[in-house]
């Protein structure tokens, strides 16, 4: 067989796009989508690995036995989602290790929302309800993204994800119908949270770099702006439940859209702590490093165990 | 006999719940995303097993002091945390600091290869609920043995350094071996009364697994090389290290500053 | 009036409370005897100049809540053991961790520099109570300026090691520098008032000072050499780093735990 | 003026010694003497300096500002008692470095008594009243030790000990008058305490190695068994002002003595603790280590700075 020009792979390319197959590992791909799908698949599992500082926090002072087993676990889950995801990543060439490196230097990002800090037992209700649920909208998308493995993890992982947001709303629950301290407590992490969740989605439409081209290639379905209106329509609804509010003096149901109004998010916060200058990038990048620099010797010793024990077995044999 | 299987109860959960405390701390912090994984594994398991000794301990609780007046109602978590540490009853081994990943291998080999024979025995317990748990925590356990053996097997035999950070944690963790295989007063009791376990009876079985696992680390055996070395005993007792108290100020910290709330 | 003046004075109270706290660590553990001295009497002073505030907060707050029926009366010990971080006060620089000797003088050269200017205005204060606190402790935090100061001195001119340690907590702490010259609401209010101090106007001046000892040091200027460099702020409003809890679960441990209690 | 036989200077010595004078760094001793007085007040410094380790533990935690800031008070006099004392110590020719290495090396020793741990804010009281207690009666008798600088370092101590000791009294008296867990912790420190203190002394005379010689050159003036029943004394009836007890069954007023009867001390446990063995041995030791090699570079920056600027001195003089 003769080997298929460039613009005939393409071609191959986009009608499977087109036809709703699955892009594969070993299929031929632009180069560009690639390297797209690189940045955000790296990109995602980084957000949750360095995800799981935060909450992790909170585990060693979980207010109840059943809090801190359901966290300790809601954590775990975190780093199974972080290998996931970088098993994603591999399929298209690159290695967990680069992928972590390239964390660890800066060049590669992850989701702001991981650089407010969790002050308060209700922080961690917070982050259960308003980011994890942010972050299913995103993720029920991505189940339909173009790239096979993308998709099956994302389908694995937005089981898991939609029930750490019911357990965050019901420590919220459980804080609403609490002590006059707790209701506040409650209050004032959706506060905090409420505004850094909606940033959560990325820019608008129109200032969003990559998501034409993502949007064409169908590893992105719907826009920022629309997911987040979906977010906004949702909480707006759920808060009620906890009787408490969301600091946007703005908000407000909309009887010609259909959807609830609201206001304007500070970009300048938002483009400042993708910049590096939230209140916790440089704290948690500093202990993503720690842990793996003080784990070096672990997989070195790791690795020169697996390599006796094999060659004792290759002397057994020969 | 009540307040025997009480406090022999609260001893074994007490040990369960302060090892998941500490090694719940390398969530998010171990070497390996895999290792992250299996730690945080074992520390949702012995949270597991604290919570169903600690609810059966509160039910013996109310039994016992239902009598008196005013006694608030005891509950998993009135146990764990509202209790002061010279009320805390778990061996010294388990409070002690993770250090680095060798000293909490270490820690987990030592404390998960007691709680095996113990487990295996306690399943025969005279006390059905005790050998429930037993029963049911045994698999768990089994594999926190496994999974610790062979990373014993591995730093011993991996590089130098991981050989050199293993012996390190020997020297630390080993004099608080020997407080599992003495029995504090409500172990014996227990043993008489027929639910508890002969921890001295355990000793030679646990000395033996870890000479199998140290020859096959390529170590010499810790247990011949270290006689006359003292072992320090008095957690099961109450009287613990400098460590507890810092662990308990953390850990409760929220239900003592927010006496009385559902969580 | 009150309330801001009250706030005022928590605020400046929380700032030496955190530091001392946080220098209280040293002792027993400094790298030389005399500093260890050194740094636990620095503590000492600023637990002192501490309790006096918050007598002076405790105060106000009965007069302020005195009619509200069942509030508990405010005492030095309550506001220090009895508010949550939310409630704190202090700006975020006093609450980062220690790091080694270079980041533990850094931190106290910035703050104590910022402390002095602030005092010396406040001798002036309309409120005569904030006034004679501030003449009072001015001798001491004139002795915390030149001690840091010497030792910024001595590490940025000692050997390679000890100026790179001190570039490294320039690194870390710079962040946390600009908060101490952003005013608070009550901050604002309080200049308005006349019994509080301008902390924007201090900023020359402590930026001057540590040019100064930073030339001394052989080092470049960090004011010029962090232009652009995003400023971290919060602390003074309640929303602090992740530190501060942790420091407080410990402080408050005893006080959460035995409530009520004589000590 | 010809030099002196060793057998005249050793006659003047003794002769000052027979008369009360003080010993003084420049005049002549034996090298016996000297050896002694440079290994006591070694261990005397570092009783100083590793005793601030358990009641710096509590500093954190200490439960009102005010008790803070005394506790933090006491502990840094202790620095200052290791501080004469090291001093003493250097005119008999020895080096604070050299004395320091001793004690890490395990070569030098401290006092047995702070290689208990501190478990609850109650022990902070008990180690002011009996530790301090026991402390304050050999440094009392000490303070007419035939050594110039040790009996003048230690006149300084005596002074802020008794300070001390009254402050852990006043704990234990708070305490004593709180609530039924307060008692509870009152109580249960000085049971953990007790035989400690009573150890602090030494073993019964006729087992005393040095004791001997010592007396002999009035470096000691009463034996560990006086000393010992004078605290008993002392302390019996200064429990019964706290409204608690002593753990000692055997604790009886003796009408022909004049004294109290005690009980025998666990003196397997003393020499266990002196060998090592003690609950912190190895953790005190371990603190100390830490402390001066990550404070090594300390030393060196200040030792470097100071050269530097001495040369920049010289060359400006120049």
């Amino acid at each position: 067989m003769f080997p298929m020009s460039v613009q005939e792979l393409e071609k191959i390319f986009l009608n499977k796009i087109e036809q709703e197959v699955k892009i594969e590992p070993k299929d031929w791909m632009p180069d560009a989508y690639r390297k797209t799908l690189i940045r955000q698949i790296s990109q995602h599992a980084h957000s949750e690995i360095v995800g799981m500082l935060p909450e992790g926090n909170w585990i060693s002072r979980a207010p109840s036995l059943k809090r801190k087993a359901i966290l300790l676990a809601k954590v775990q889950d975190e780093a199974g989602h972080g290998l996931y995801l970088y098993s994603a990543a591999e399929t298209l060439g690159t290695t967990r290790e680069q992928t972590i490196l390239d964390l660890h230097s800066g060049k590669a990002k992850y989701s702001s929302i991981f650089n407010y800090p969790t002050l308060t037992w209700g922080d961690i209700g917070a982050i259960g309800w308003l980011v994890d649920g942010a972050a299913i909208l995103n993720q029920v998308m991505l189940c339909r993204t173009s790239y096979g493995p993308y998709a099956r993890a994302m389908v694995r992982i937005c089981k898991e994800e939609s029930f750490h947001q019911r357990q965050g709303f019901d420590i919220l629950m459980a804080l609403s119908k609490g002590s006059p301290e707790q209701r506040e407590m409650c209050q004032d992490a959706i506060n905090r949270w409420w505004w850094p969740s909606l940033m959560m989605f990325g820019p608008h439409d129109g200032e969003s770099t990559h998501s034409e081209q993502s949007t064409l290639w169908k590893i992105k379905r719907m826009s920022n702006d629309e997911l987040r209106q979906k977010f906004v329509d949702m909480i707006a609804e759920q808060v009620k439940v906890l009787n408490m509010t969301l600091p946007d003096d703005k908000l407000k149901w909309n009887e010609t859209t259909k959807h609830y109004d609201f206001g304007e998010i500070n970009w300048t916060e938002f483009w400042n702590v993708v910049k590096g200058n939230g209140p916790c990038n440089k704290q948690r990048l500093d202990a993503r490093r720690k842990a793996w620099d003080e784990g070096a010797w672990v997989r070195e010793a790791a690795s020169a165990h697996a390599a006796k024990r094999k060659m004792r077995e290759e002397k057994k044999i020969a | 006999m009540n307040e025997t299987l009480y406090n022999y109860t609260l001893h074994l959960a007490d040990n369960a719940l302060i090892l998941a405390q500490r090694n719940s701390e390398w969530c998010g912090h171990g070497p390996v995303l895999e290792q992250d994984i299996a730690i945080t594994n074992i520390s949702l398991d012995l949270i597991g097993q604290a919570r169903s000794l600690y609810q059966y301990a509160a039910e013996l609780s109310n039994n016992i002091f239902s009598s008196t007046t005013g006694a608030r109602t005891a509950t998993e978590d009135t146990l764990a945390y509202l209790r002061e540490g010279r009320a805390y009853k778990n061996c010294l081994l388990v409070e002690q600091p993770n250090g680095d990943w060798a000293q909490t291998i270490l820690r987990q080999f030592f404390f998960s290869t007691c709680q095996f024979f113990l487990y295996q025995r306690l399943q025969r317990s005279a006390d059905s609920t005790l050998a429930a748990i037993a029963e049911k925590s045994l698999k768990e356990v089994t594999y926190h043995v496994r999974w610790s053996s062979e990373w014993v097997i591995r730093l011993g035999d991996g590089t130098e350094e991981s050989r050199n950070r293993l012996l390190n944690a020997l020297d630390d963790l080993w004099p608080f071996t020997g407080e599992m295989f003495t029995p504090a007063g409500y172990e014996t009791d227990a043993v008489n009364l027929g639910f508890g376990v002969d921890v001295k009876a355990i000793k030679p079985l646990w000395e033996q697994r870890v000479n199998e696992i140290f020859a096959e680390a390529t170590l010499s055996s810790p247990i011949t090389g270290s006689e006359g070395v003292w072992m320090q005993s008095g957690g099961k007792e109450g009287v613990h290290t400098e460590q507890l108290g810092f662990i308990l100020a953390e850990m409760q910290s929220m239900q003592r500053t927010f006496p009385g709330c559902e969580w």
